[in-house]
């Protein structure tokens, strides 16, 4: 976290200055590790089994808290009798499909309750390949599955098929001494962890877990913060202050471009994109939510009212609102799966906006090809990146396997604007909106991205105004009359925020509350319905934070409803008092009849804690006062997950696709479900390669280098690319501090000067001593700071529920001296791939 | 004069992100040093020199089988005695109202001299300019109210600008929570006005011996010696006197 | 001559109250006009940093419309005023003089760069969407479900952008049917 | 320890030959200047201009050397911008200016004959400042943080004033061999020898300086050279020893100083 958001890290250390215990677990000795109280090296992509066995010691020792689980979790909810976890199947839950490598979760059911597969069609629920790849889990938006009825329960969590003891049994295995094993983390060093978490946890006290790529970028990557939740579920440590499990994210709006996605699979505010075999019309897209209980009850208001931002007018009750203008869905259409089709010849245009795949996605041999093969690229971006010139200086040019004079890509590059020459507002990682205001005009032809869409719709529309095609009629009919301002046209932001917002008959709306199913509402994005409440950007609302409470809720705005402490009713007991003084934050005020604190309530503000919902209640209304998950169909924290995950109700560890290791806690060896993409240029490695590699970036850097390799003041901090390897690794390779050395892998071999550190440490697990490799990815070879690009070794395998690739746990070989050019690089990697 | 006013480097709570460093060039419009990789653990500047007026130094211990990174801001430390200022033939060196000490850029003919005379060797001529530069605590920042740019920058208050007293009890407050907390390597270092440059304007929090940081121990202002100087130099020239005069008297 | 005298430091030396010519006797005329390059600003603009999601406040100092100093917004209660190397160093970023500010073009086959007019680029761009959109458009699947969709057309961008524009590229893509969207959000 | 191995003190950036150069003729030169006095007071007439001649293109010389030293060289005249005793390189400004334009106008006037009386006051002067001339450019040296430097200061002004005394000797017997030049040349090779010695036992770095060891070797080689009585040849050889000691010593002190940074630290005096 010091690494990568200094900024945000002065908070640690302002804890820190107050007594907090900062533990830090990390392959790498960082400089968050140069901070902390306690820093344990890792294993890269043992974290499952470190967490899991945290969870273990918790439940061993009764560390839970007690009261909060049973109130607030699904710990007393008894599963279905046909469930068989891991412990009953080496490795594999119930339901497993091999010839598919898919689940059918219809054993990880509730008793007593149907959980639905949340795609909605019952008759697809044995979730086939195909059904499974659509990205499953955005598909219930940010409320996770349906779980259509209450569960049975056991309150004293005493039965033995209740979530509670099946956790138990679940993670009995992951014992200290297995720590050891998979980690390569000391027994002592992980009690040393386990003690101070629990101990710091409870009424008084809370625990906060942060994480970034690390935890993400892995074939079981959902399962990594599914362990987490787990954990911080069963000590109590979520919705209060100074608890949570936060994700650090990388980009200044990494979080709005999920909120309103530049995603395949959903919609703004997480509503799903229509799936094909599912979805025929709306009332079939929203019928899985229409019994829903929760928030996600009202998805039909938030749908209807997105439909009627895009077609306005056009969009009746009469035609469906419009509902048959989406594209439909009928698989992973993430950027891996993607780029495959550009190598097939499919997928023939391709914008790269702000974003360098060349440099900064996984085999970037693989992207390269993908951008070789299209007619036309457009690129807008600050700064000549690689994934422009790859038709000149790519690594395939060098080796010959691509000749520039050979490629048809036909490439725009097209100069963007600045942060300061456009009005806009990014969403920090808190989910907080702030607005950034336009300072001077671009230079040049340089234009922001929303002039450049703006127009660029203007021009298409043009082009089809005359189609009767009815494919058509969704550009014909779109609302795309934007206050345009200036000598250039630039549309207006503040226009385009006020449609997210949304109006409804009596202007801007101030809550996503007020939205309507009946079409006399429109909202661009639901949950950031009140963004421009009273018609005033809230967003760039800048009162000092020395002049407000330390929650500064007059900073900005933050989604929903500009909560700054999303599920905080359970900052409070189930009766509504704070669980202690000291962590004090959202309280039932029973004088007042509402809700108080220092926050915005993340509950009905009235709702009283004794409120009991009466039978057959929807949406909102069928949660009980005490229960704090309001985005739950059941208002509980889940502790097992009965439908939603392609992997399994509860993380398990298995090895990383590649590994030099054999799972020791099960047979089976990697994720059964991980997604896997078989192409000649993205084989995976065999047997060769003995060490483990993982990847990271540094302070002085950002991504993929675009806006920072190209800057003097920070290049010079950071020149060159390098490797991290230890002093015992050095030796047993004969690598040189400040020589260089060859890193290879199936996918390709890169060069990269040697940084021996003693922060590099080999760890032992048992008998076998685990080498890492570390490699810092910023680099390519545009720019002033330059070398090789670390992505180029890596293969392409995702994590079956988001596609997210695992990046950060591969591995690898090593040699000295520089890589070899030409024909013999290939030659090299083919020697490699050859032996295995 | 208005009050002095100092830094108070607190390393222990550094955590090398090199703010500082890119603060101060920019505001300083401070020439880029090229690109090179010197394999000195995460430093890749070296040193202070003329171009770079805050430097982070990377140290990488072993501490008992355990890992160690200490990391240290460094910068030019505006002694209460300062060698450069005291060479400087030109007056291009001078004491501001805020007690620092500042090149004036308009007037510095790069004789060079307060170079040698540095005992921490801060102050250096920049080859294509040929003047002295080094870090002038954001003079003009100051004088306007603002912190300077690396405090104004630095996430962690490892960097912290204020009145040299009161940061001074910041900083003993400091060491005595750091010894109470078992942490007793911690020292300060250049606070004292009893050192041998007359305590520094800009003082160091340090976990480890200071030439471990690259600082000297002991700095003495080289001027300390002057008034011996002058008197050895002047009985030298009475000597050359004395010894032309011998040497015409007696035979042709 | 008597002006310049009493500006001659060693003059001053002798009649001020720095005898050693150590402070006030040497201050130089551009000394006394020191300030601030903030303080002579046209304006200060209220930013966001464009590099990591902490999203610390930003001042951006603009003088004839030239951004002459970016620096940490002590308003903020997210950054208090701090920024890391990188965001210090977005006065470089965007003043930089290696950004492109000129539409670029390479041609199937080229071997160089050629330089294109703003709005040629623009409709040739808008020609090659509806074409591409075109070609590969997909009414319905095998089985006749509506798809109503192209897979010409891929997007990969937007952790970098701003929520509107987001929101405008989501809105136009999914109006013309492209499905093929993601960004950083899922690297 | 240490820090990567990197000297803390930066090595000055004074630029060689300018610098050692400016410190062999300033004290050349002030000798010279001095000698040219004692010589038109005791009427030993024929060594008048050659002495003047020495100090005054050593002192222009000296000058020329400074100035190409700088980073900023048409900032020269800053130098007399202020006047600060704390400054060795200030002072030595004050005295430099006055003592070149002197030397020069000293030869200038004798030269060409005109205002003679004006060249000898100004020559006179010109002597007066010489042993300044001769030794503060130790003091230029040791008021640093050099530890090479700083620690020779109480043996370096001694160490310089012989080493003037020989080379304005030297410079003398070159042209004119004289009984006053052979004496001056003994007596500052004594002074030199004995300091530098005292110096070496004090700062031991220059006990390895080859420059240093080679000064020594000339220094005696002119000193038993210039007693051979009566013959040209053995005077020029004296001379030109004396002066090619002169240089030695300026550079070998220069460069030991230079490498010091890496070996030693500065000592409270």
């Amino acid at each position: 976290m010091a690494e990568c958001h200094p900024v945000g890290f002065q908070w640690v250390m302002e804890a820190k200055a107050r007594g907090a215990k900062i533990i830090h677990v990390d392959p790498r000795f960082t400089r968050t590790s140069a901070v902390s109280d306690v820093f344990v090296p890792i294993r890269a992509g043992s974290d499952i089994a470190f967490l899991g066995a945290l969870v273990n010691y918790v439940l061993t020792h009764g560390k839970e808290f007690r009261e909060y689980v049973v109130a607030y979790t699904n710990a007393a909810a008894i599963i279905n009798e046909d469930f068989k976890d891991t412990e009953d199947l080496d490795g594999l839950f119930s339901g497993f499909d091999a010839e598919k490598r898919a689940y059918d979760h219809s054993s990880w059911a509730y008793q007593g309750a149907e959980a639905q597969s949340g795609a909605g069609d019952p008759s697809d629920r044995t979730g086939g390949q195909q059904h499974r790849a659509t990205a499953q889990a955005e598909q219930h938006g940010s409320g996770g599955a349906t779980v259509s009825a209450k569960p049975d329960e056991d309150p004293t969590l005493e039965h033995p098929r209740c979530v509670f003891q099946i956790l138990k049994r679940h993670y009995a295995r992951y014992t200290p001494e297995m720590v050891e094993e998979v980690c390569g983390v000391p027994a002592a060093k992980f009690l040393e962890v386990a003690e101070a978490i629990t101990a710091n946890s409870g009424r008084d006290r809370t625990t906060a877990l942060c994480y970034a790529v690390g935890w993400t970028q892995h074939t079981v990557g959902v399962q990594y913060i599914r362990t987490a939740s787990i954990l911080q579920a069963l000590l109590g440590n979520i919705g209060r202050p100074g608890g949570g499990i936060l994700a650090l994210r990388g980009h200044a709006s990494i979080q709005g471009s999920t909120d309103i996605p530049t995603l395949f699979n959903i919609l703004p505010g997480y509503i799903p994109m229509p799936h094909a075999r599912q979805h025929l019309d709306l009332a079939s897209f929203v019928a899985e939510d229409a019994g829903r209980t929760g928030f996600w009850g009202n998805m039909d208001s938030y749908t209807v009212s997105l439909l009627k931002a895009w077609w306005g007018e056009h969009a009746t009750a009469g035609n469906d609102f419009c509902f048959d203008y989406l594209p439909r869905l009928t698989g992973d259409h993430g950027t891996y799966s993607t780029v495959l089709r550009q190598i097939e010849g499919e997928c023939k245009g391709y914008f790269l906006v702000g974003e360098n795949p060349a440099v900064g996605s996984a085999n970037g041999k693989l992207q390269r090809l993908g951008l070789a093969n299209l007619d036309w690229l457009v690129v807008r971006d600050l700064q000549m990146i690689e994934s422009a010139t790859f038709w000149r200086n790519g690594p395939e040019i060098e080796t010959g396997e691509l000749r520039t004079e050979e490629i048809g890509t036909e490439v725009f590059f097209m100069p963007a604007a600045a942060h300061t020459e456009k009005d806009g507002s990014f969403t920090n990682t808190q989910r907080l909106l702030q607005w950034h205001h336009k300072a001077v005009d671009p230079p040049g032809d340089a234009r922001s991205d929303l002039w450049f869409y703006y127009h660029l719709g203007k021009l298409i529309r043009h082009r089809l105004r005359d189609s009767t095609d009815p494919r058509d009629l969704p550009v014909q009919h779109l609302t795309w009359s934007y206050v345009e301002e200036g000598p250039l046209g630039e549309p207006s932001a503040e226009s385009v925020l006020a449609e997210i917002n949304g109006t409804g008959p009596d202007g801007p709306l101030s809550a996503y509350t007020q939205l309507k199913n009946d079409g006399s509402t429109s909202c661009g994005c639901w949950i950031y319905c009140g963004v421009r409440a009273d018609g005033v950007n809230q967003a760039a609302r800048r009162k000092p934070g020395r002049d407000q409470t330390w929650v500064a809720p007059d900073w900005g705005w933050a989604w929903p409803a500009n909560r700054r402490i999303i599920y905080n009713r359970a900052s409070a007991d189930p009766d509504g008092n704070p669980w202690s003084e000291r962590k004090k934050y959202i309280w039932w005020d029973s004088a007042a009849g509402r809700w108080v604190g220092a926050d915005v309530p993340d509950f009905e503000p009235t709702k009283p804690p004794d409120f009991e919902p009466e039978e057959g209640a929807r949406a909102q209304d069928a949660l009980g006062g005490a229960d704090p998950f309001i985005m739950q169909t059941d208002g509980k924290a889940w502790l097992f997950a009965p439908a939603g995950l392609a992997d399994g109700p509860l993380p398990a560890h298995y090895e990383p696709l590649e590994s030099p290791y054999s799972n020791p806690l099960y047979a089976q060896q990697v994720n059964p479900t991980l997604q896997r993409y078989d192409h000649p240029a993205n084989p995976y490695n065999g047997s060769a390669f003995p060490y483990v590699v993982t990847t990271y970036r540094l302070t002085e850097h950002h991504t993929a280098g675009g806006m920072s390799r190209t800057l003097p003041y920070l290049s010079e901090l950071q020149p060159e690319f390098f490797c991290e390897v230890s002093p015992e690794l050095a030796e047993e390779r004969g690598l040189e501090h400040l020589g260089w050395a060859t890193i290879i892998t199936s996918r390709s071999a890169i060069e990269a000067r040697v940084m021996v550190t003693r922060r590099m440490k080999p760890l032992r697990m048992r008998e076998q001593v685990v080498h890492q490799v570390g490699l810092p990815y910023h680099w390519g070879p545009n720019g002033l700071s330059i070398g090789d690009a670390a992505n180029d070794i890596l293969g392409v395998a995702a994590d079956p529920n988001v596609h997210i690739q695992e990046a950060k746990a591969a591995t690898c070989d090593i040699i000295p001296g520089r890589r070899p050019r030409g024909q013999a690089l290939l030659d090299l990697v083919a020697e490699y791939r050859r032996r295995g | 004069m208005t009050e002095r006013m100092g830094f108070f480097t607190d390393t222990s709570v550094c955590i090398g992100c090199k703010a500082c460093e890119v603060a101060c060039k920019t505001w300083n419009d401070i020439p880029a040093d090229g690109v090179d990789l010197l394999g000195m653990s995460y430093d890749n500047t070296g040193s202070l020199d003329a171009n770079t007026w805050r430097h982070v130094a990377f140290i990488e211990q072993t501490v008992q089988d355990d890992t160690r990174w200490l990391m240290s801001s460094d910068v030019c430390k505006h002694c209460t005695e300062a060698g450069c200022l005291d060479v400087c033939p030109t007056g291009a060196l001078f004491r501001t109202e805020f007690d620092t000490v500042v090149v004036q850029a308009d007037i510095c003919n790069g004789c060079g001299y307060c170079v040698p005379a540095c005992p921490f060797g801060v102050i250096d001529r920049r080859e294509d300019d040929g003047r002295a530069w080094k870090c002038t605590m954001c003079y003009d920042r100051i004088g306007d109210g603002l912190m300077p740019a690396c405090a104004t920058a630095c996430p962690t208050e490892s960097i912290q600008y204020g009145p040299l007293d009161e940061l001074r009890e910041r900083a003993d407050e400091r060491l005595a929570e750091l010894h109470s907390r078992g942490q007793a390597d911690a020292r300060l270092y250049g606070h004292s006005p009893d050192d041998g440059v007359g305590g520094a304007g800009a003082f160091f929090l340090l976990l480890d011996e200071p030439e471990v940081y690259g600082l000297p121990s002991n700095p003495v202002v080289t001027t300390r010696d002057l008034p011996a100087m002058w008197k050895r130099a002047g009985l030298a020239a009475v000597a050359v006197a004395a010894g032309v005069a011998v040497s015409f008297l007696g035979r042709r | 001559m008597r002006q310049w005298l009493s500006s001659w430091p060693v003059i001053r030396q002798v009649t001020g109250d720095d005898p050693w010519g150590r402070g006030n006797a040497v201050r130089s005329a551009a000394t006394e006009r020191t300030a601030p390059r903030t303080a002579e600003a046209d304006s200060v603009t209220r930013s966001i940093c464009p590099y990591c999601a902490v999203g610390c406040g930003q001042q951006v100092f603009v003088k004839d419309g030239r951004v002459t100093q970016i620096e940490g917004d002590p308003d903020s209660p997210i950054s208090r005023g701090r920024l890391c190397p990188k965001g210090s160093a977005s006065k470089q970023l965007v003043t930089s003089p290696s950004r492109v500010t000129q539409v670029l073009y390479r041609r199937p086959y080229g071997t160089e760069w050629e330089q294109l007019d703003l709005d040629t680029a623009m409709e040739m761009i808008a020609d090659r969407v509806v074409e591409a959109r075109n070609e590969a458009w997909q009414q319905q699947d095998a089985e006749g479900r509506t798809l109503r969709r192209t897979l010409g057309i891929a997007s990969l961008g937007g952790a970098t952008l701003d929520n509107e524009e987001n929101y405008l590229m989501k809105k136009l893509y999914t109006a013309l049917g492209a499905v093929q969207i993601e960004n950083q959000a899922r690297i | 320890m240490g820090y990567y191995g990197r000297p803390i003190v930066k090595e000055p950036v004074w630029k060689v030959p300018d610098v050692p150069g400016y410190l062999f003729l300033g004290g050349m030169a002030g000798a010279s200047a001095s000698m040219a006095l004692a010589a038109q007071v005791s009427g030993h007439s024929e060594l008048i201009r050659p002495a003047r001649v020495a100090a005054a293109v050593g002192s222009l010389a000296s000058v020329g050397a400074l100035i190409h030293d700088l980073g900023r060289p048409e900032r020269f005249l800053n130098m007399l911008r202020v006047f600060k005793v704390t400054s060795p390189l200030s002072v030595g400004s004050w005295i430099l200016a006055p003592f070149s334009g002197l030397t020069a106008l000293t030869v200038a006037t004798d030269l060409s004959g005109r205002f003679r009386w004006i060249g000898s006051l100004a020559g006179g002067a010109a002597g007066v400042l010489g042993p300044a001339m001769c030794t503060y450019t130790s003091v230029l040296l040791a008021d640093t943080a050099i530890p090479a430097w700083h620690n020779a200061y109480p043996e370096l002004p001694f160490v310089f004033a012989g080493s003037a005394m020989t080379s304005a000797a030297g410079a003398s017997l070159l042209v004119s061999p004289s009984r006053p030049a052979v004496r001056l040349g003994l007596i500052g090779s004594g002074l030199e020898l004995t300091s530098t010695a005292a110096m070496e036992r004090r700062v031991e770095t220059y006990r390895s300086s080859k420059l240093l060891t080679a000064a020594k070797a000339l220094t005696v080689a002119g000193a038993g050279l210039s007693l051979v009585r009566g013959n040209r040849v053995t005077a020029v050889l004296a001379g030109a020893s004396y002066l090619a000691a002169g240089i030695c010593t300026r550079f070998g002190v220069y460069r030991t100083g230079t490498a010091s940074v890496k070996l030693v630290s500065v000592q409270s005096g």
